[in-house]
């Protein structure tokens, strides 16, 4: 065992023996720079093991022989070694990073950097307040050095301003220190927690002085343009090291002397904390720079740790391990993006695009991005997890709602950049260079996210349980992307089916589950299938698509709310980069990112109000949740409606669905939003009927189910875009479930699994074959295409008999869900929605026609004379799906009998068989009989057509009589364009985009604001330090004023 | 003239803040807390007879080896910053011919600076003074020796040399303290001698004569190089 | 006494904060933080003053004795410490005022805003 | 369930007499409105010959399968109403079909044979037969709203959404329709019916004048005659839901031919007296009058 | 006796603080700064720290002083 004490001696040896190098052996010298960073980071490395696998007892380390408070002394502990851990492998790495910066500075700089190290190591360890001043004085000088690596300009701007804040902070600190010392007697940190001298006037203030420099030095908002200058300026690789050493130190600090005034201070380090978080994440909202960007990232981090510190005393015993988690993601993912920063170099977020020539590092990009939300499975999301259960415990619902916000606003700048990245032009200027010393820190980094955040998953109640193996089937996809799509597809149909064969062993008796898994598992195998028609490697797309197909599998298979909750986001995740894998889906990427984000907040909310109402952590929870039970409720539903795209949460649906690839799109549309019905049908399981909030809820959502079925579909009406089109149409068929769920009846529940189980059905049809046809003939407008019956009879085919369902004529299984729906209406009293809804059904002939009319039917284009029929790769999963059509709408019974009995046990039943036939106390419908009656019939009439018939004539295409002359250019003959304008003009104004026009002006609210308030930040460095006067003269005035 | 204002109301904050630790200071009567036990038992555990070089080498050792360190970063950046930028075009003034008066006492009185400012670090456990202030007393006459000579290159080769390894010896009486007494920095490494005589207090005047050295080595360094520079010739 | 050198301490630290943040020169400036920091030394090392005793030099080991007749030598190790970091970031802070003129020729803080918002 | 072949029989001579007694109401309304017109008018067996020289035409066009089926698609509208209708309260033999299903399915039902028909129409490529589709379709997602609304009020009134039970809730004489007892779901079912049958004002969808061609020209021969064929099944058979859900259904053929010639009479009569609306005309109306009669139809009954 | 000292100590270096700051030539507020360091270190005197009187008057008023003025050259020099 090496003492810690030789982190200190060696590092400041090393440093002065750097100084007798001559300065042209700089070779020498960055060699035994690594060798020092080498050797401390071995030192905190070998403590930390000890305590963890030895569980080693705390070691006090007295410099000069006497014992604390007579000398100073150090502690190595648990926290210290993982810090000084962290630190020193970031220090290393730094180091390796910079290697060639340090060399061309010469061997000062690296003596800087060595120094800088050891004294964040110091400043960890040292449990004496004057010399964390000294040692704090000596990471300020260093930085304020470092900075100078960077050879712009500017560099010695924000070093003077570091140097004049520091210089304000450490005298002011000064201050504290003496005058603590006056009253306590003592430096130590530990007598100092001790003495209690906040009962002394002038030993309160002391401890403001000593708190506001401690707080000072972690840079609140909005007292630190200086720091946030020293980010921009310096080289990453340096910046790097102060996001994620610096900012550890300093927490540290403020960690340690948390005691120092007791509760009464907490709640100011929450308040700044909180106002820090917010406060830089809205200014990150406004750059352009990366490296501004990931300062004010920094910092805002910085301010959420802060507030858990300040909120340590409700908190608890979880307080370590929340801020470790978060500090930790903090920690790695700022390190490797400034690092990625420093390899990319550009000067704007835009030049990012070309991490894609290097799709790995694209991928490490994503990686730090994700961590830094807290996306699972990352150690801030356990984090932030544990973090909002135990707020919600201790009914702090502002402070949730502050960290909910904040990290909302942060995903905001995060994925635009991490959307810039993927979908911009590959900047043709930007050379990346591959050097291993850049490379393998990021690397090192991203590994520590992943590997850190399966440690940590236990610790979390419920944790133990995550079900990794569909995430190692993911990463083994990862390894597998050079293979050709046709082995991949072959490997993942077979991973899937395999999976879910053992599944439903697990799912016996839960007739539920099964049917989603059979929708989300089934529906992967079906939707993949089309993948077959790909060539090439598609690089990047198998793994996106089963992280989507694993977090729907883990939403079934959960058993509590954090797996529940974890796999929501994996999906979440997955299908993120599915959708904007799309040609211009950028934007809508980025919209539907920042809705599920928006919405998985919401549901966080809600799982902890559950949570705290019985401290359950199943799901089971959710059924007897206490505590502002109407709210929790509300925001579980609004979590889930934002999947579904209800109404006012919907914006994002039409963009993401409509660009996204055209194998893409019936997995995110006839899958993916089946996962938000899932968790509304559980929700509503265990919420209930009879709670009065929950009933009034239910109403609502009604109501919304409504409206947004009449939107969703009179939306599609208008639209050219086929893809669109059908996407508007989900919205409808969305509204039409949410609708029959929030009805609480059996019957309604009924018709909600026929909508799902139809929708299902049809929309991966439609999307499949319409896709394929899109991307066949190169346009998505439907006025452009025509006549395509001739060319693809068989795509025809499967669109009529979709249309069919969604329209829900009889024979057909949509007919099903209609008629339980208006049974379900009527029995409820739903009256006026079931008529708005009903209104809204007939709309979707309007679109149902335009769209089988504009592409099949009509005059074939000149350009589409040799188009062939679509892949049969798409083709077989649609008829498969027909002939599931085919089944359900002839032996409807079979089906559902058995979801009625289940539901049976959570409703009155509503609803009788007698044989095939349903009765309800309005009516009866006999689903089998109609198709016998209908098929009969009409084989009947069409024998009596073609006995009828003579000898048929085909005609030629342009043979119409038109006007006595017969057309020529098809353009003039195919009405497709608008056509439902007169329809427009009289309803137009229900289309009137008010959603859209609400969601943008809260946006640009929102960046207005942020750019207001950035004018602060006006680079003059006396301002800046005004402001740190400003933070303290407030700070004082409030904490202390009265005093 | 707002922003005046406004600086006039902070500053009118912060004296209020001021005001309240004035208010609440009674001046101590009696010696207490950490004070009291250095007194009763400082020159006993250190032997030293200056209780505050007792402090400032061995009880808070580690805050002077910061210290040395933050001089020794300021002379490092100082040295790069400037060094940054070589090429740059720096107009001098035509160098002043310095007076021979000045010359020659500086021969004289050069010499005797520094034997002060030894005097001052070796009796720094007995004395007032000690390293930084002999350092600083060096480095003075090092100022002298410029001032007497403006063109004259500090070599910068010694200067590191002595600061270098007076740094390393610091260090390394440091780890011996760890070896042969109780901790790092611990002067009882050698025996404490008898109180009040010049080879007393332990490692003390070693440890000061090494900071002093260090001292005079970095101001004498950070002062050669803003120098140096300022005499730069436009080539 | 001592009251009135805290009070004159206090003093400057204020006049030092005037000076850092009213003056426009950079050296005037710097200027400002000599005197701040003067200040806080003052602050501090009034702080240990015991009244009427002698400063912390004995000349017999006697513990009795020493404890009655010295002042608090903590915080003048304290500032011996801090006047030496003082003029390191003085130094330091002078230099990059050096390298601010050379590159814009003036040493007017309102014209260093090359980074902002 | 009864699926015999004498059931099979019975609803087949049903049709027969639907369809005849199809025909000549509309020969008898084409003569009244030639008779207000003061035209002479054509004979009444007029339909027939038409329908027989359709059937008998040789020459015969098609565009396609779509275009082939969509007749077919359309006929079995019109039948399948029929078919799900029990026509004659309280006989066996004349129930049809109706044990497969409720109100509901006749509602939807309807949709069936106008898909149908778009379709085809949609593949004869002809340029009007988008322009007359889209305009039917919009105007009948509105005619549809009053009806839906009548409807649900009905549900409310008798608790049942099954045909032969609301009609046997009429049962009792003349003031127990729900004419009567329900005014206004009445009022707005009779003018969705208006726009149902798509006679003036609401037959800019057909526009007789502006668009002469279209799918009639394009469909001819045996198509159209199949179309005539379903024109006269759909119009007595709408007319007999009405009927059934307004004026306490018919008990015997006398009674059901007299009450939807009344029926469809109204339709014709307005269509005398109103000129034809635009479409986003019609659309509005709909919207406006017959759906707020409808709402508080709904409204009296919570 | 001590008292008045102390108040005229006080006074000069007050003095000498605003003179550093608000006068208009810089080497004369250098000065002034050095002015108000040895004054300090008189007070230190009377505080009865001698060591740090001893460090206050050749680092604060002695050293720094002359950087001040190397640096204030060096900007002349660059000036010209």
């Amino acid at each position: 065992m090496v003492a810690p004490i030789y982190i200190i001696a060696v590092a400041l040896g090393l440093a002065f023996l750097l100084g007798l190098l001559k300065s042209s052996s700089t070779n020498l010298g960055s060699l035994l720079m690594l060798a020092g960073l080498a050797f401390i980071a071995f030192v905190s490395g070998q403590w930390l093991y000890e305590f963890l696998i030895n569980g080693r007892a705390t070691e006090m380390i007295f410099t000069a022989g006497f014992k604390p408070p007579f000398s100073i002394n150090l502690r190595m502990g648990m926290q210290e070694a993982l810090l000084t851990t962290m630190i020193n492998a970031a220090g290393l790495l730094s180091g390796l990073y910079l290697i060639d910066t340090l060399k061309k500075t010469g061997i000062n700089s690296m003596t800087v950097l060595l120094v800088f190290v050891m004294s964040l190591n110091v400043i960890v360890m040292t449990r004496d307040i004057f010399n964390l001043f000294v040692f704090l004085e000596i990471s300020s000088i260093a930085t304020a050095g470092l900075v100078l690596l960077s050879s712009k300009g500017n560099a010695f701007q924000a070093g003077m301003k570091y140097l004049i804040a520091t210089g304000i902070i450490s005298g002011l600190f000064l201050i504290g220190i003496i005058f603590s010392y006056l009253y306590a007697g003592s430096l130590n940190i530990d007598e100092l927690n001790a003495a209690h001298i906040m009962d002394i006037k002038g030993g309160a203030i002391a401890i403001f002085i000593i708190y506001v420099s401690v707080i000072l030095e972690l840079k609140p908002f909005p007292a630190n343009g200086w720091g946030i200058d020293v980010y921009t300026a310096a080289k990453p690789g340096f910046s790097a090291l102060i996001s994620s050493g610096t900012a550890t130190a300093g927490l540290y600090v403020a960690y340690k002397l948390l005691p120092l005034g007791g509760e009464t201070w907490l709640p100011y380090f929450t308040i700044i904390g909180a106002i820090t978080f917010i406060g830089s994440n809205l200014m990150g909202t406004r750059q352009q720079n990366p490296n501004r960007l990931l300062g004010y990232s920094s910092i805002s981090q910085v301010g959420l740790l802060l507030m858990i510190l300040g909120l340590s005393n409700q908190l608890g015993d979880n307080t370590l391990f929340i801020a470790f988690s978060i500090l930790i993601s903090h920690y790695a993912a700022k390190a490797g993006l400034f690092w990625l920063s420093g390899i990319v170099k550009s000067q704007n977020l835009e030049g990012w695009a070309v991490l894609r020539k290097q799709p790995f590092m694209l991928f490490l990009f994503g990686t730090f991005i994700f961590a830094l939300i807290g996306f699972p499975p990352f150690p801030s999301f356990f984090g932030k997890w544990q973090l909002i259960m135990e707020l919600a415990t201790q009914e702090n619902y502002l402070w949730m709602t502050l960290i909910l916000t904040g990290s909302f606003i942060e995903a905001i700048y995060l994925f635009k950049w991490l959307g810039f990245a993927i979908k911009l032009d590959v900047p043709s200027n930007i050379v990346m260079k591959f050097e291993w010393n850049k490379y393998l820190p990021v690397y090192l980094m991203a590994l520590t996210l992943y590997v850190i955040g399966f440690y940590v998953s236990p610790m979390v109640e419920g944790g133990a349980f995550i079900n990794y193996i569909p995430l190692l089937f993911v990463l083994a996809l990862f390894a597998l992307d050079f293979l050709p799509v046709f082995v991949k597809n072959t490997i993942s149909i077979a991973g899937i089916i395999y999976y879910m064969v053992d599944l439903f062993s697990q799912l016996e008796n839960d007739l539920m589950r099964q049917i989603f898994a059979v929708i989300f598992l089934g529906g992967a195998v079906l939707t993949l299938m089309a993948g077959y028609n790909k060539k090439g490697t598609r690089a990047g797309f198998y793994p996106m698509a089963l992280m989507m197909f694993a977090g729907l599998t883990g939403i079934i298979e959960a058993n509590s709310m954090l797996e529940f909750f974890f796999s929501w986001e994996i999906m979440t995740a997955g299908s993120y980069f599915l959708i904007i894998r799309g040609k211009r889906s950028m934007p809508h990427g980025y919209s539907y990112m920042l809705f599920s984000i928006g919405g998985a907040y919401a549901l966080l909310f809600g799982f902890a109000l559950a949570y705290a109402s019985g401290l359950d952590t199943t799901i089971a929870a959710l059924g007897h949740i206490t505590q502002l039970t109407t709210l929790a409720y509300t925001l579980l539903a609004v979590g889930f409606m934002t999947k579904t795209a209800s109404l006012g949460l919907h914006i994002w649906l039409p963009g993401a669905h409509g660009e996204a690839e055209s194998d893409v799109s019936p997995m995110v549309s006839a899958i993916l939003l089946k996962a938000g019905v899932f968790g509304l049908m559980l929700l509503f399981l265990y919420m209930g009927t009879g709670t009065e909030g929950g009933d009034k809820l239910l109403y609502v959502l009604g109501w919304v189910g409504a409206l947004t079925t009449l939107v969703g579909n009179l939306g599609a009406v208008f639209q050219e875009d086929a893809k669109r089109l059908l996407a508007y149409s989900s919205i409808g068929q969305l509204g039409y479930i949410l609708f029959a769920v929030s009805i609480m009846t059996q019957l309604g529940w009924l018709a909600g699994f026929t909508y799902t189980i139809n929708h299902f059905m049809f929309k991966a049809i439609l999307f499949l074959v319409i896709g394929g046809i899109v991307v066949k003939l190169g346009t998505h407008n439907m006025y452009e295409m025509g006549g395509m019956i001739k060319k693809m009879p068989f795509s025809f085919i499967a669109v009529l008999i979709s249309i069919i369902v969604i329209g829900g004529i009889p024979p057909l299984s949509g007919f099903a869900g209609k008629w339980l729906f208006y049974h379900a209406i009527i029995q409820k009293g739903w009256y006026f929605q079931g008529a708005v809804i009903f209104f809204a059904g007939i709309i979707a002939f309007l679109y149902l026609f335009k769209l089988i009319h504009s592409v099949f039917l009509g005059q074939l284009k000149d350009n589409h004379r040799n188009m062939k029929e679509i892949s049969p790769w798409i083709l077989i999963p649609s008829y498969l799906l027909i002939i599931g059509i085919m089944i359900f709408s002839a032996f409807p019974q079979k089906i559902l009998q058995p979801i009625g009995e289940m539901l049976s046990v959570y409703f009155p039943e509503s609803l009788h068989w007698e044989g095939t036939k349903a009765y309800t106390s309005l009516g009866y419908w006999d689903g089998t009989t109609i198709m016998i009656v209908v098929m009969t019939a009409f084989i009947l009439l069409l024998g009596w057509l073609v006995l009828m018939s003579k000898k048929i004539k085909k005609v030629e295409q342009f043979n119409i009589v038109y006007a006595a002359e017969r057309p020529f250019r098809p353009e003039t003959t195919h009405v497709s364009y608008n056509i439902y304008a007169g329809y427009k003009k009289a309803v137009g104004f229900l289309v009137t985009p008010v959603v859209e026009i609400f969601w943008d002006s809260m946006s640009a609210l929102l960046f207005d604001f942020a750019g207001w308030l950035r004018r602060i930040y006006s680079g003059n460095m006396q301002n800046y330090a005004l402001h740190v006067v400003l933070f303290i003269v407030v700070f004082y005035l409030i904490a202390l004023g009265g005093l | 003239m707002i922003k005046k204002l406004l600086i006039v109301g902070l500053l009118t904050g912060l004296a209020f803040m001021f005001y309240g630790l004035l208010i609440s200071y009674n001046g101590n009567e009696t010696l207490t807390g950490l004070g009291s036990y250095y007194a009763q038992n400082g020159a006993r555990e250190v032997g030293a007879a200056n209780l505050v070089s007792a402090i400032v080498v061995t009880y808070r050792g580690l805050d002077t080896l910061g210290e040395v360190t933050i001089l020794f970063l300021a002379a490092a950046i100082i040295g790069f910053v400037l060094k940054l930028k070589k090429d740059e075009v720096v107009e001098a003034r035509p160098v002043r011919e310095t007076s021979e008066l000045l010359t020659s006492a500086s021969q004289v009185i050069v010499p005797v600076i520094f034997l002060v400012g030894v005097y001052i670090f070796i009796n720094g456990h007995l004395t007032p003074g000690g390293g930084f202030q002999g350092g600083a007393v060096i480095a003075s006459g090092v100022l002298l020796m410029l001032l007497a000579n403006p063109t004259m290159h500090i070599s910068h080769n010694i200067v590191a040399t002595i600061e270098s390894i007076s740094g390393i010896a610091f260090v390394a009486i440091g780890i011996l303290g760890i070896v042969l007494a109780g901790g790092f920095l611990d002067n009882r490494l050698l025996p404490l001698g008898e109180f009040g005589t010049l080879l007393s207090a332990g490692a003390i005047p070693l440890i000061y004569i090494f900071i002093g050295l260090k001292v005079g080595a970095e101001l004498s360094n950070i002062i050669g190089t803003i120098s140096y520079n300022q005499n730069e010739k436009p080539n | 006494m001592e009251y009135i050198i805290l009070i004159s301490g206090f003093l400057l630290v204020l006049i030092g904060l005037w000076g850092i943040l009213s003056q426009k020169n950079l050296i005037k400036i710097i200027l400002g933080f000599t005197v701040f920091n003067t200040g806080i030394n003052i602050v501090m090392v009034t702080v240990g003053y015991v009244k009427g005793k002698t400063a912390p030099i004995l000349d017999v080991i006697s513990p009795e004795e020493a404890l009655t007749s010295i002042v608090d030598p903590v915080p003048q190790a304290l500032v011996l410490t801090a006047i030496v970091i003082g003029l390191g970031v003085t130094a330091l802070m002078l230099v990059y005022a050096l390298k601010l003129y050379q590159d814009k020729k003036t040493l007017d803080i309102n014209n260093f805003k090359d980074l902002k918002w | 369930m009864d699926y015999s072949i004498t059931k099979f029989l019975w609803t087949l001579l049903g049709l027969f007499i639907v369809l005849n007694w199809g025909m000549l109401m509309s020969s008898t309304m084409r003569r009244i409105g030639a008779r207000v017109s003061g035209r002479f008018g054509i004979p009444w067996y007029q339909p027939w010959i038409d329908l027989t020289k359709l059937y008998s035409l040789k020459s015969q066009v098609s565009h396609g399968a779509m275009f082939f089926l969509g007749p077919v698609f359309r006929l079995m509208g019109g039948v399948g109403i029929f078919l799900f209708l029990p026509i004659i309260y309280g006989s066996d033999h004349w129930s049809n079909y109706s044990f497969s299903g409720d109100l509901i399915l006749i509602l939807y039902f309807q949709f069936f044979g106008m898909l149908g028909m778009a379709l085809g129409a949609g593949e004869g490529g002809h340029p009007h037969s988008a322009i007359g589709i889209s305009r039917g379709l919009s105007q009948f997602t509105t005619i549809e709203v009053p009806m839906t609304l009548a409807v649900i009020s009905l549900a409310i009134q008798y608790q049942t959404l099954s045909i032969s039970d609301i009609v046997a809730a009429q049962q009792g004489g003349f003031t127990t329709w729900t004419l009567w007892t329900n005014p206004l779901a009445t009022a707005a079912g009779m003018l969705s019916l208006l726009g149902a049958f798509g006679h003036s004002p609401f037959n800019l969808v057909k526009a007789p004048n502006e668009i002469p061609i279209g799918p009639p020209t394009e469909y001819h021969g045996v198509f159209l005659g199949v179309l005539r064929t379903n024109g006269a099944i759909l119009h007595v058979a709408e007319a007999a839901l009405f009927m059934n859900l307004f004026f306490g259904g018919a008990t015997n053929w006398v009674e059901l031919i007299v009450k939807t010639f009344l029926i469809y009479f109204w339709s014709v009569f307005v269509g005398t007296v109103f000129p034809r609306f635009r479409i986003e005309q019609s659309v509005r109306w709909f919207l406006k009058v017959p759906t707020i009669i409808g709402i508080i139809a709904i409204i009296i009954f919570l | 006796m001590f008292i008045a000292i102390a108040i005229i100590l006080a006074i000069v270096s007050i003095a000498g603080a605003i003179m550093a700051i608000h006068h208009k030539k810089l080497s004369v507020a250098i000065i002034a700064s050095g002015l108000v360091s040895l004054t300090a270190s008189v007070m230190f005197l009377l505080l009865a720290a001698p060591d740090v009187a001893l460090t206050e008057a050749s680092i604060g008023s002695g050293l720094t002083t002359i950087i001040f003025f190397y640096a204030l050259n060096k900007i002349r020099n660059n000036h010209d």
